[in-house]
């Protein structure tokens, strides 16, 4: 089979040393906190208990409660608070259990952290991580499930990062700790327990940089978060067929590395992208405008989009299901733009 | 002094929670529930208490801690069970979950995924109440933690400077997660964070029905007077951790202890004995009738069908 | 001059009743209050003062202070507040005074309107408008002047209005308090003070019907909003150089009129959609996205998207001009897909 | 008794906030000022006072009322109008603007145009000190109307249980926009709100610049000794409507009459008389420097250049 050898295998390399995603992102913090005493946490929940998704576990007790703080239940204050500690000169990982609830949050998201760089003529600076997680897990309903990367994506000022696994996880979250610029730090509550390769040593990931997951020359699948490992699941299957697929990872939504996206489209013309948020209005569409502009004359069919049926997510675990892409409906897409 | 048929009803409803509560958790653990559950076991009193103070057409608003209101509400606990098995018979054909279980032909506008969500919506409730005309009130169940989300406050002085006929009704558990009271507020009656508001605002035991319906009772008669809003704290402890699957390892034995020995159901069985002058064979009687029931109701819960995607296609249609 | 029957005379023609776009929207909002007493209306400063943008004004003076309501600096609860009167039997009309303050409101409006439908599995209803608005005006700078509807566009349950002229304004305010779904409707901060004809009757405007303001054969221009009266205004010039614009105006942008959009492209073949927001992850994306899909063959040339630039709104006045689409961009935009 | 040379710095502050207030109106209405603007004027000693109390390296955070806040920390007010004309030599090179004018070298962390958007930011700069383990405050200044938003409530809270070193400067200028606060609380000693949360709070007079640096001198001790957060309400009252284009005609007469029979320009020559034995004419020299500078700044500010376009990009460009 090709398959393997395609795919990238240094993050899949079972002689070297394995860490499950939250671990990656864990041993990120630690080294960041150690490396930087302006680094410190909140959240609600990630001291004592270590966060529900055990991402700050034992952090409580190497740093102190000073640097790992438990919150109330504030939301836009306490990631107002991130904001204020940001622009006087801390390094604030401020942790949001369910992306759902950084709803709570936008103002000082959006209208305070954001434009705060632009409004001060270029003059502060707000080295905030927002870490939260999105995405549907089992059965945690219309409230816990969402998908809202495309949110952050349109505003000015954001960087918006979602790690597809326990390798990227690790340099990108230092990357962002160490950013000037607030940054959107998008988990997957599915790839928490996902194992992969994680270098000991102190690496970063360059923000704007894609990952080509997969090598392929007939299609493009461009996805991210928890539709990589389904992208590439897709990919391994559509081998067997004889379709070759190149899975691009952009790992950063924004910035986005356009360039890596046009190159493989221009090599395999023709193009899917998977998200599991709704269509509608979504960052695969925005992408999709971008490709046909810039590569227009290199496609050979329409731009297909994998996407959330256009509905909350139901508790009822058959149609929560059905409602977010599956390996087959990428499978079916990859074969409809051939 | 009360009736015995009062006495009777309420005792029937704190069992009939705490039962739902233990099957189901039994069921979750057979992995028949998924998602989040957050057991109401050891608050029964509270919401039975004020939905007993309550008029038929007054208005419930439940938080992510919900099938206790629910139920007191007068919900079908075969459409609950039903709910949670992801059911097309449930209260929400299976698309909300314990997390969103509502009865809203009952006036139980709903349980709610988000911390303190639902207080401004239940306020929303008590304003259209009020521009209406209408003799009703709304209670709005939160929790110590969600009070400490602005929502809280804001609310609370909407519902003050519009005179509402709102009970805010804070579950004072004394946890949220597995965050204690004494690490979210420096003053730990939280009652007295609606008296600067110029709100009314008192205390009560949590677990004792009795002192819950009195205080609702005067709370509801304040508020159809035009002297709302008014905030009830009932002071209260769940007897576990904060979902099925949280241990609860956190929470100091002595005072969960201290909590057990004040059951809801134990003391509503007093009652029930001392006042209503029950037999244990008679109070017997209405348990095994309730265990009956909750027995029927996961019968009827496992042999219903779920929503298929054509209908589930259709409803979503248009959004 | 052929441009003067080609654009929509049924709105400029001067011997019919002309009113301003706020007075269209007044007179909506009397018309509905006086046909159902459950329409009541919340907001800041919106009884005894009017509204900053006097939409509301004498409303009081009408149906008195119950159904006018002016409410403290507490955007999440009193739009909480909407939802609760809504889905217990009123028909409240919020008003949030900027599109930017609603990212205080969005749990409410996100999380709670737009999903309580689906979460009650069909049996609530949540007929609540939410009347807000956007876009750049006079040095209003970075926080009252966004462009924000990309984000309610995304999100399942929610309608998007954004009327362009007074016509439409009063036809789709009385389509949006008489639907049982939360709409957002969003107006334009430089649009209030425009004139048009508004009939004096009871008239509404179905949602999901796109108003093609100007006939043409050469080019499609997608635009709604303020982006209308400036797509008018290229399409005059580009008449006179003879260019043939159609301008076709969603009207509401969920639903989305995709059948009008698609018809007007298969005609022209060419495309330039215009939007006030950034590109980035805009509502042009996700439209051509659709165009791209559903009329591949039929396009001659990338779609082209006008757009704001990637930036918060600067407070000085020449380059707040310069970060938003002004005619010019429009001009130079069609002739490039030409 | 206070020094002379103190008391005449504290009316130099209050002088040029008023100078300061009163010649950018009329720019703006030479057009030549556009957006938002919020004078100050009436309510010049509360920031007047609180600043003069503050240490150089202690934070402040500011409104959209803020010239006063920035003068009074000491920005330079060449720089502050360039910025109301939108030019590249304003605090902000022209992209904030009056409602996002800051000086953050000089521990102005700046305006802002959401109502009460700071008040968490500023909670997050007293966090950092109290991680850094600094001996420095941050005071926190916003109006009546922020305090119904649930970000008040919120930080207050968080400020409380962290003992972070904040203090809550709630300047009651008895308006939101046109909505007085009656309106907006049945308590109308808005500090009173604090107490419930277990936070030293009290209220003073805004018009004068002695109490409000006396007590935010205390404040400040509290604070430093690790024993903060304290909430101060200076009472106050605008001299106008809320912006430069509303006639405030809402306002009633004989209060604002009361008021500006109390105005803080006025109080502080008091001042400066009695206890600083400063002679009239000593005084118009002082107020004659001040409109000097003020002329000087506003010629500054027009001869400055606006940031090019290019610039521009260059700077948002990696938005
Ligand atoms: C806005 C929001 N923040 C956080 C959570 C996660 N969460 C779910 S329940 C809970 C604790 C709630 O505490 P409390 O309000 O006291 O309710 P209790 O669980 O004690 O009934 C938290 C933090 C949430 N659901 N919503
Ligand atoms: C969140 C938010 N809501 C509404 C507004 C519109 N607005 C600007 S100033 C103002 C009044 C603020 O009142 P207050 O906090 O008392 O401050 P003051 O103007 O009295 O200084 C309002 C409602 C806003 N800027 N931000
Ligand atoms: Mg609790
Ligand atoms: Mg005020």
């Amino acid at each position: 089979m090709t398959v393997k050898t395609k795919t990238k295998s240094s993050e899949s390399d079972s002689s070297k040393r394995m860490l499950l995603y939250r671990e990656a992102l864990n041993e990120a913090l630690k080294e960041e906190m150690k490396r930087d005493s302006t680094v410190f946490l909140m959240g609600e929940g990630i001291a004592e208990r270590g966060g529900s998704y055990k991402v700050t576990v034992d952090l409580l007790k190497e740093f102190g409660p000073e640097r790992v703080i438990d919150t109330p239940i504030a939301e836009a204050s306490f990631v107002g608070a991130g904001v204020g500690a940001a622009i006087t000169g801390m390094r604030p990982v401020v942790e949001i259990l369910f992306i759902d609830f950084t709803l709570l949050t936008l103002d000082q998201v959006i209208n305070q952290a954001a434009k705060y760089n632009f409004m001060t003529g270029g003059i502060g600076k707000v080295p905030l991580v927002l870490r939260t997680q999105g995405g549907v897990g089992n059965g945690l309903a219309a409230q816990h499930s969402q998908s809202l990367e495309a949110i952050f994506y349109h505003i000015p000022g954001l960087r918006v990062v979602m790690p597809s696994s326990p390798y990227d996880a690790k340099g990108l979250l230092k990357t962002a700790i160490r950013a000037d610029d607030p940054v959107v730090f998008i988990e997957h509550k599915l790839l928490y327990m996902n194992e992969g390769h994680v270098p000991q040593d102190d690496y970063t990931i360059d923000f704007g940089k894609a990952d080509i997951k997969r090598t392929g020359s007939d299609v493009t699948l461009v996805a991210w978060s928890n539709m990589v490992p389904k992208s590439l699941a897709a990919a391994e299957k559509l081998a067997q067929q004889g379709i070759d697929v190149e899975v691009v990872d952009p790992r950063t939504l924004n910035p986005l590395d356009k360039k890596t996206i046009l190159d493989s489209v221009r090599k395999t013309e023709h193009v899917v992208i998977v998200q599991e948020a709704i269509r509608r209005g979504g960052i695969a569409s925005d992408i999709a405008s971008i490709i046909q502009q810039q590569a227009f004359d290199y496609l050979d069919a329409p731009i297909e989009i994998v996407a959330g049926i256009n509905t909350p997510i139901p508790f009822n675990l058959n149609l929560e299901k059905l409602s977010v892409p599956q390996v087959n409906d990428i499978i079916e897409a990859v074969k409809r733009v051939l | 002094m009360y009736e015995k048929d009062f006495l009777k009803q309420l005792f029937h409803k704190i069992y009939t929670i705490r039962i739902f509560e233990t099957e189901c958790i039994k069921l979750y653990r057979q992995g028949l529930i998924r998602g989040y559950f957050h057991p109401y076991v050891g608050e029964e009193a509270t919401a039975v208490g004020v939905c007993s103070a309550l008029a038929e057409d007054d208005y419930i608003i439940s938080t992510h801690r919900g099938h206790g209101h629910c139920i007191a509400r007068g919900a079908q606990i075969d459409r609950m069970v039903a709910e949670l098995l992801g059911k097309k018979t449930g209260y929400c054909s299976g698309l909300g979950g314990s997390m969103h279980i509502a009865d809203v032909q009952a006036g139980n506008l709903g349980a709610n995924g988000i911390v303190g969500g639902g207080i401004p919506i239940g306020v929303g409730a008590a304003l259209g109440i009020s521009i209406r005309k209408e003799k009703k009130v709304v209670a709005i169940f939160f929790s110590d933690g969600a009070a400490n989300n602005g929502v809280f406050a804001e609310s609370l002085n909407l519902a003050a400077i519009w005179n509402l006929p709102a009970i805010f009704l804070l579950e004072n558990n004394h946890y949220a997660v597995s965050t204690p009271i004494e690490q979210s507020s420096r003053n730990q009656n939280l009652y007295e964070r609606a008296t600067g508001y110029g709100v009314h605002a008192l205390a009560v035991d949590g677990n004792n029905v009795i002192e819950v319906f009195e205080q609702t009772k005067d709370a509801r008669q304040m508020c159809i007077k035009g002297k709302g809003p008014v905030l009830i704290e009932a002071k209260t402890y769940r007897h576990g951790g904060h979902h099925v699957n949280d241990p609860g390892a956190y929470m100091p034995k002595d005072r969960l202890d201290y909590f057990k020995s004040k059951d809801p159901v134990t003391i509503a069985k007093k009652h029930l004995k001392e006042q209503g002058k029950m037999s244990e064979s008679e109070i017997e009687k209405i348990e095994k009738e309730v265990e009956t029931t909750m027995e029927r109701a996961i019968d009827f819960a496992k042999e219903s069908p779920e929503l298929s995607f054509a209908e589930f296609n259709q409803m979503v249609m248009g959004y």
